[in-house]
């Protein structure tokens, strides 16, 4: 336990310098963008003359020079303060915890069904390599791996929404429902479904060819040879010998994709509407609101920083050899 | 002397557990001299042709090799005397780029150090190649196409080709089938009384020291526990290390129980 | 002694290679008795151990028989413990050292699994792995090769089979140890009157340990009998060969001037 | 060469192969299977297809050419892939190398680069950039690219410690090599290969990504992707849906290809691996 | 079911309350119409902040009553009265005064608003004689014809007492709006929706009929049509519906397709041009170009009909100004192609003239597709133009601040009066940065003096004139091009009673808009 607590408060020292490398990165990213914030803001106003551009880009700091702002941004970033959103007029931090649950869900939800699925179909593929079962189940997980996201998000909304209206077309509950507790959850269950099918899908069939091809290299190790010949079920010889060993890529991958699924949601969340990070960020970059994008690039940066790191203590527990060299380190 | 060996220690780190894999040895090897190295896994042998490899750096200690300082040496300089300590690896297979032909092998070292054009090394590769008793044609062979004892005399091949004046083989037989075994050992010899050359000669194995060796060392747990004449360790051994190398050589029972 | 096995016209041929690793016409194995398979790399040792042990690779195909007259087919694991050569890789690495060898137990013996790992726990005992109670709760890695082949052989052992098949078992090791693991096989086998086939490429070796002898070349047997007589008389010039390249420390030295 | 035929040796390798020959053809071919511009209006909009020869796959809500657009859109659809995995590559091997090599601080402060770029959600940073740099094509592949470099460059600082420690670099060493020929001639070439069997993946992704990108409405407008057409085609998903099932099924034909290609070659090497 | 409905007869239905939900595709940042004066702000914020007056399609100038029950100019132009309706209440219960009216004028709509910058230009003060009575003073002489025009867009009066003493720009109630209108603001829900309830106190009788309205955040195209399909929303305005999907979507049962309503919100197709060009500075290179656009094809593919050929900078729809009688241009290659080589740009060995980079406007998919179509239209007559597609921003900055663009699309709309937001169109002198106004460095002296003229001008008729000329001048000299003129597309659920009965329906106060039950 006192390992673990070690491990991450190193590990989240050391993410420091790397959030602060994609903050400056960030910021260096928008500016050279053309056009700011107040380009961005006058014409969601529909016009205005060139008076009202130079008092509000005064009142926006955008008239400073570009050090200036960041020195001051990366400062209020040091009291944890993430700044004024200027598409948005309310703090940067509000908006990112009114967005983060959703995103939360949709990505927690995705990860669940890809990884579980995922896993559930490549042990189903790899208990037998070259079979029938494993060709048919490979066969289709490449399908669907290609299968771009967003299309399958207008598909699966089509058809179970609009078509058979088994489940709502967007949102991420009924609006203004009054629901509260119980039902509520429900309702939310009930409107993730079609995005986190969208999304997880194409993970799922990643996870399931991940989880194939590292079972079939599994059991070509002396180890399964020697569980055969200790005359193991064959079920035992699978899940026991050949599956565990072969989950432990399969947490790395998942630690590598979890930065690739939260930009991913990025489509799918405007296609179901829901009001996540993806979504934010799309506002944030339209808007030239630098502060908000950073917010939420470096939210997510720390998400997937968090999610790695619990990674890596999970991979520990299933591998008892990543415990021995961390020892005392 | 050519080369002598003082108080020369190394450490490993890992994690935080220490393992002192050299600790204090001192030894000497004289011209055309084979030194045998014995010892059980992990007594530090191959650290210390590591270590006189400039592989790893050591901890403390000095190495005198042809009267130089030689753990001192660097760069360039270093790069210029590495051709007269070469090696030979036990993994036969490991110790070759993959990718490499037995040709390219032989000609990497004959580029580095003797200046001569491309043309005129191709010849001194077929010398070589006939001297460790392979045909010449294999220059093109691949160097996963050949067999264990065949890699294992381009890996010989490869280390007299600067004309080194002592070449450390690590464990250089283990790994072949005793057939071959024997020839690799006569080959060894032949070259050592044609070219000088002085060995240091790692194995766990004394039955092999003892036929290719004039002294034997023994070390356990990183240090030199004995040292002396071949026969005199094989026949007095003196250290419970030696003692338990000697026990453990299989011997031929050729009578019925 | 009684006939355990029978081997005949057996021919093993592996996916997508032009010979056959194993081709040979006969070879008995007496039940209680030692065998020993010699050979070079490559001479179809492991192959000949497999078949066997009806352990062969799927991508394998065999032909020929291999007939126990006495019994049933063994079961591997059950009537038949293997033991293989690499004891970094024969044993999962994820998995605790007690569980790997209790779930032999657990599955033949069909012991629960409380029983099953105090099973394991006395066969650590006796494969004299020290304080096998902690044992059961390590991991491989913990353990160096020779403690770890203790183990595979604890492992091999949990059902207590008839029949132990031992791979080469001492090729990544050290002499010392070498020598300790041949010891403590030779008591297992003596004490529970099990028959042992045990493979190795150092004649030497299986000189000590065997009764009865099988050397192999390329796949073909050249000669089998009891140990003692081919040791004495060799009737092929491939065991004389071997006998004669074997190097004892009475072996004379390849120097010619021990002076120097 | 070798490699080539190992790979085809591979059931997986033979059809992505094959699919990705053919796709190459069509890409090379374009402009004589589907003459003049694919952004030309050729005809009444909304043809569905298999109604008239001149235009087989129908036409879209302007008129244009179905096939023609998907023909082109093979060629801009691989080149932009293709650019972009190639540029990741390049830049991550670069890095990966000068990070695993040098070591140190040097490493120490590639790395952390490394890191910065991994766990920024990709496609985030491209929308990003592409946005804020304009949707021309070569912006998409360098969007693409800053995504998916890091990748590669893990992969091959990895590559490069553990060859480092090989024995034939300790040999290499021995006889003197220097370090410019031990990391050229000894680690590269045996580091490469594995890092190499990741292109074929983050082709897939790069193609799969810049259609999500036009899809959003950022493509480069002067050529045609499968992409655009796709976003073209969802706003009249129900009442044209060919217009997006065509080029959805080369997007798809291609990326499977692709996907089948890589692991036909990642088997390959693993084949040609000595000692495995 | 794709016709315009007539909606009184509907008007008689039985309609009992019930929650309207509609989808809205943006979420403005600020939603006070008395500083925003944009469609996007209007179709949220109208419901519950009112204007002195809307449009109608009979009341008397084509304006129906609201806040202001009369309106009236002075012979000298300098000032207007506004009788001011009484009873009125603010959805916080205080009373609703002339000093509101005055206070918004002269605070927020002629300082703050980006129109009433324009209309208000020269409002001197706003006297308050009684509570009820609101009289504009303006420095110079204005006419009433523009502020009547301009009334039901820049007029959105706010509360005084509410943001008195407050930074304007930071009120809380920016976004949390207090009005007087038929419906209050109750909630908003970022990425979600926005809800406003009944106003009980509204001083509209037996308005407004529906208990609820929600607006329901749907940013993908797609999205407002399966929802309206799914049974989730019950409308969806602005062309929420793709024009493609029009077709299928009206044989759907229970849906309609609406096309009136938009009529005082004539949105104009324009292709910008920036004169720095040589090339483009040659008259008959604009010709030419003109030329060369198939204005039916534009009309017949891109808007599938739902649009109108323009001649002109004033709209069909803006009968009170609109002069037919101007120079055309049908499309005519050959002709282009002569005038092109007239003008010494003759086609080079790859049948290409010149090059030039064209950016069309990303704010909407016809101006989009239409860039697609110039592209090749230009093509035709030996023009190689490259398309640059850049986001909102991006595009603002280049064509407005930079002036890197050599033609560009746009979408310019035309608010009731030309004085409003189409003079500065072609009006040379105005400063760079200034969004949708002249940044091609067109210069007509003839044309500002005309356009300053008409500022001044007090009579309705002789301003009307004035800007009959402006549009004859304007056709002949080709400042820019006007291609199309077109309003949006409302779909709805057939429960829906009382749509588009006016001509800025979408974006006004839906007091009379009822549900079926
Ligand atoms: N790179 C290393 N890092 C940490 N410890 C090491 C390293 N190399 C060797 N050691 C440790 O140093 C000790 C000596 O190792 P060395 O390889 O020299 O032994 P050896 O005598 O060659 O053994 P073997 O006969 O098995 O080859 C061992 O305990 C080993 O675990
Ligand atoms: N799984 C396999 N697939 C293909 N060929 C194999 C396989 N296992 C063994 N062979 C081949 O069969 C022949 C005999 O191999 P086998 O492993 O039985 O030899 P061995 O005597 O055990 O050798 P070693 O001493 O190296 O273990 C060799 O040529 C080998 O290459
Ligand atoms: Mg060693
Ligand atoms: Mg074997």
């Amino acid at each position: 336990m006192a390992r673990a607590l070690r491990l991450i408060r190193r590990r989240l020292i050391g993410s420091i310098p790397v959030l602060l490398i994609v903050v400056v990165l960030t910021f260096l990213l928008l500016q050279s963008a053309s056009g700011d914030a107040v380009d961005a803001y006058l014409l969601s106003m529909g016009g205005g003359d060139a008076a009202i551009a130079q008092s509000l880009r005064q009142s926006y700091g955008l008239d400073q020079s570009e050090i200036a702002r960041l020195w001051l941004y990366l400062s209020s970033l040091a009291r944890l303060d993430l700044g004024w959103s200027v598409a948005f007029g309310r703090p940067v931090a509000d908006l990112i915890l009114e967005r983060l649950p959703n995103t939360l869900l949709l990505m927690g939800s995705a990860t669940a069904l890809a990884f579980g699925l995922g896993t559930s179909l490549g042990i189903v593929a790899g208990a037998r390599p070259e079979s029938t079962t494993d060709k048919v189940v490979s066969a289709l997980s490449l399908i669907l791996y290609a299968i771009p996201s967003f299309w399958l998000g207008l598909v699966l909304s089509i058809v179970f929404a609009v078509q058979l209206r088994w489940l709502p077309s967007s949102g991420i509950e009924t609006i203004a429902s009054g629901k509260s507790g119980f039902a509520r959850a429900a309702d939310i269950a009930l409107h993730l479904i079609l995005p986190v099918g969208a999304l997880g899908v194409i993970y799922m069939a990643l996870f399931l060819r991940v989880m194939r091809s590292a079972m079939a290299e599994v059991w070509k190790l002396d180890f399964v040879a020697f569980a055969r010949a200790k005359g193991l079920s064959r079920s035992r010889i699978v899940l026991r010998h050949v599956a565990r060993n072969a989950l432990l890529p399969l947490v790395t991958m998942l630690g590598l994709q979890s930065a690739a699924m939260l930009g991913g949601s990025v489509v799918i969340e405007s296609i179901f509407a829901i009001p996540g990070f993806g979504r934010l960020a799309q506002e944030a970059v339209t808007g030239r609101d630098t502060p908000l994008l950073i917010g939420i690039i470096l939210t997510s940066a720390l998400l997937v920083v968090l999610v790695n790191l619990l990674l890596d203590l999970v991979y520990a527990l299933l591998d008892p050899r990543v415990g021995a060299a961390e020892e005392g380190a | 002397m050519l080369l002598s060996v003082e108080n020369l220690t190394k450490r490993y780190l890992s994690g935080s557990r220490q393992t002192t894999a050299l600790d204090d040895v001192s030894f000497t090897l004289g011209k055309g001299e084979t030194l045998g190295l014995a010892g059980v896994s992990g007594s530090g042998k191959s650290t210390l042709a590591r270590v006189l490899l400039r592989l790893v750096p050591a901890d403390t200690g000095k190495v005198h090799f042809e009267g130089e300082d030689w753990l001192t040496l660097s760069g360039a300089s270093l790069r210029r005397r590495r051709a007269r300590m070469q090696m030979v690896f036990q993994d036969v297979l490991a110790a070759f780029n993959p990718r490499a032909t037995v040709g390219s092998v032989l000609d990497d070292p004959l580029r580095i150090h003797s200046g001569k054009r491309a043309r005129d090394r191709k010849q001194d590769v077929a010398t070589l190649l006939d001297r460790v008793g392979l045909p010449t044609g294999f220059a093109d062979r691949s160097i996963r196409e050949i067999s264990g004892g065949q890699r294992q005399r381009v890996a010989i091949a490869r280390a007299i080709a600067t004309r080194p004046s002592l070449i450390v083989l690590d464990e250089a037989v283990s790994a072949l089938d005793v057939s071959i075994r024997e020839t690799i050992l006569e080959l060894l010899v032949e070259l050592q009384q044609e070219r000088g050359i002085s060995y240091l000669f790692i194995s766990h194995d004394l039955a092999v020291l003892r036929a290719v060796s004039h002294r034997i060392a023994v070390m356990d747990a990183g240090r030199i526990v004995e040292t002396g004449a071949a026969s005199q360790i094989i026949d007095r051994p003196q250290s419970p290390a030696a003692r338990a190398l000697i026990a453990a050589v299989p011997r031929l029972v050729t009578d019925a129980r | 002694m009684t006939l355990l096995c029978s081997i005949r016209s057996l021919r093993v041929t592996y996916h997508g290679q032009a010979n056959p690793a194993l081709d040979f016409a006969a070879l008995d194995i007496q039940a209680g008795g030692r065998l020993a398979i010699i050979g070079e790399s490559g001479s179809g040792k492991t192959t000949l151990a497999r078949a066997i042990a009806s352990l062969l690779p799927e991508n394998s195909k065999h032909t020929g028989e291999i007939l126990w007259p006495a019994r049933s087919t063994p079961l591997p694991g059950r009537d038949l413990g293997f033991v293989f050569q690499d004891p970094s890789a024969s044993l999962n690495p994820v998995l605790t050292v007690g569980e790997q060898v209790a779930e032999g137990a657990r599955r033949h013996l069909r012991l629960s699994w409380h029983d099953a790992l105090r099973h394991a726990r006395d066969l650590l005992e006796r494969v004299q792995l020290p304080d096998p109670e902690k044992a059961l709760k390590a991991y491989p890695h913990q353990f160096s090769g020779g403690q770890r082949q203790r183990i595979a052989i604890a492992a091999a052992l949990a059902a207590q089979p008839s029949i132990l098949v031992a791979d080469e078992i001492t090729s990544a090791l050290d002499m010392v140890v070498q020598a300790q693991l041949v010891a403590l096989l030779n008591e297992l086998v003596r004490d529970a009157g099990m028959t042992l086939i045990f493979v190795t490429h150092d004649i030497a070796l299986a000189s000590g340990l065997a009764d009865r002898l099988a050397i192999l070349k390329q796949g073909k047997l050249v000669e089998t009998g009891a140990a003692a007589k081919v040791l004495a008389e060799p009737e092929s010039s491939y065991t004389r060969t071997l006998i004669a390249s074997h190097r004892s420390l009475s072996s004379p030295s390849l120097l010619r001037d021990t002076s120097a | 060469m070798t490699l080539l035929r190992q790979t085809i040796g591979t059931g997986e390798g033979a059809i992505g192969a094959a699919i990705l020959s053919l796709l190459i053809l069509i890409a090379v071919f374009a402009s004589v299977l589907c003459p003049g511009d694919p952004l030309n209006i050729a005809g009444p909009p909304l043809t569905p297809p298999f109604t008239q020869g001149s235009l087989p796959l129908g036409t879209d809500s302007l008129g244009r050419d179905l096939l023609a657009g998907v023909v082109h859109g093979t060629r801009t659809s691989l080149s932009v892939g293709l650019a972009a995995a190639a540029a990741a590559m390049a830049f991550g091997v670069c890095i990966g190398l000068a990070a695993g090599f040098s070591g140190g601080i040097v490493d120490e402060a590639l790395m952390r680069l490394v890191d910065a770029f991994q766990i920024v959600p990709g496609f985030l940073l491209a929308l990003a950039f592409v946005s804020v740099a304009g949707s021309s094509a070569h912006v998409i592949v360098i969007a693409i690219a800053l995504g998916a470099w890091a990748g590669p460059a893990r992969l091959m600082r990895a590559q490069v410690l553990s060859i480092r420690e090989r024995e034939y670099v300790a040999a290499a060493r021995v006889i003197g090599a220097g370090p410019a020929e031990i990391v050229f001639k000894e680690i590269l070439p045996n580091a490469l290969p594995p890092v190499l069997s990741l292109s074929a993946i983050i082709v897939a992704a790069a193609i799969l990504t810049e259609s999500a990108l036009s899809f959003l409405g950022l493509s480069d407008p002067n050529v045609v992707t499968w992409g655009s057409m796709m976003s073209e085609g969802r706003n009249v998903l129900r009442s044209a849906t060919w217009l997006s099932i065509f080029p959805g099924l080369a997007l798809l034909t291609t990326v499977i290809g692709i996907y089948l290609l890589g692991e036909g070659v990642t088997k390959a090497i693993g084949r040609g691996r000595p000692g495995s | 079911a794709m016709v315009a409905m007539p909606a009184l007869p509907r008007a008689k239905e039985k309609a009992s309350g019930g929650r309207l939900i509609v989808a809205a595709d943006s979420e403005p940042k600020n939603l006070n119409p008395a500083i925003v004066a944009s469609n996007g702000v209007f179709f949220i914020a109208s419901k519950v902040i009112e204007p002195l007056a809307e449009a109608a399609f009979n009341g008397e100038g084509g304006l129906a009553r609201r806040l202001a029950t009369s309106w009236e100019g002075s012979e000298d132009g300098l000032s207007v009265t506004f009788k001011l309706r009484e009873g009125v209440k603010w959805h916080d219960g205080r009373a609703f005064t002339s000093a509101d009216v005055a206070y918004s004028a002269m605070n927020v709509w002629k300082p703050l608003q980006n129109l009433g910058r324009i209309v208000f230009a020269n409002l001197e003060a706003v006297d308050t004689p009684d509570a009820n009575t609101a009289v504009f003073r303006f420095s110079r002489p204005t006419p009433l014809q523009l502020i009547r025009n301009a009334l039901p867009v820049v007029s959105s009066v706010i509360p005084k007492h509410v943001f008195d003493g407050t930074d304007i720009a930071s009120n809380p109630a920016n976004t949390k709006l207090i009005g007087t209108g038929p419906f209050r603001f109750a909630e908003y829900k970022p990425g979600e929706f926005y809800r406003l309830t009944r106003n009980e106190d509204y001083w509209g009788k037996g308005e407004p009929k529906l208990d609820e309205i929600i607006f329901r955040v749907l940013p993908d195209r797609a999205g407002a049509a399966s929802a309206l399909e799914a049974e989730e929303i019950h409308l969806a305005a602005f062309s929420a519906v793709p024009l493609s999907d029009l077709d299928r979507i009206s044989k759907v049962p229970g849906i309609e397709v609406i096309s009136k309503g938009y009529e005082a919100l004539t949105y104009q197709l324009v292709v910008e041009i920036n004169h720095r060009r040589k090339e483009l500075a040659d008259l008959k290179v604009r010709q030419a170009i003109a030329h060369a656009i198939n204005k039916k094809f534009v009309i017949d593919t891109i808007f599938l009909g739902h649009a109108t050929a323009s001649t002109g900078p004033v709209p069909k729809s803006a009968s009170e100004f609109y002069d037919p009688d101007v120079t055309t241009y049908p499309f005519d290659t050959a002709k282009a192609n002569a005038l092109l080589d007239e003008a010494g740009y003759a086609k080079g060995s790859n049948g290409v003239r010149f090059s030039l980079k064209l950016r069309p406007a990303p704010y909407f998919n016809e101006t989009k597709q239409f860039g697609y179509y110039l592209r090749q239209a230009l093509a035709a007559i030996g023009i190689d133009a490259t398309l640059v597609n850049a986001d909102a921003a991006a595009h603002q900055k280049a064509v407005y601040t930079d002036h890197d663009f050599d033609l560009a699309v746009g979408p310019p709309v035309f608010r009731g009066d030309p004085a409003i937001s189409t003079t500065i169109l072609v009006q040379s002198g105005i400063p760079a940065g200034v969004p949708f106004s002249n940044q091609g460095g067109y210069e007509n002296k003839a044309l500002d003096a005309l356009v300053a003229k008409a500022s001044e001008t007090i009579d309705a008729e002789a301003r009307t004139e004035i800007y009959r000329q402006f549009q004859k001048i304007v056709t002949a000299d080709l400042p820019l091009i006007n291609v199309a003129e077109w309003g949006f597309i409302t779909v709805a659920r057939n429960t829906v009673l009382n749509v588009a009965d006016n001509p800025r329906w979408a974006v006004s106060n839906w007091a009379d808009t009822a549900l079926r039950s």
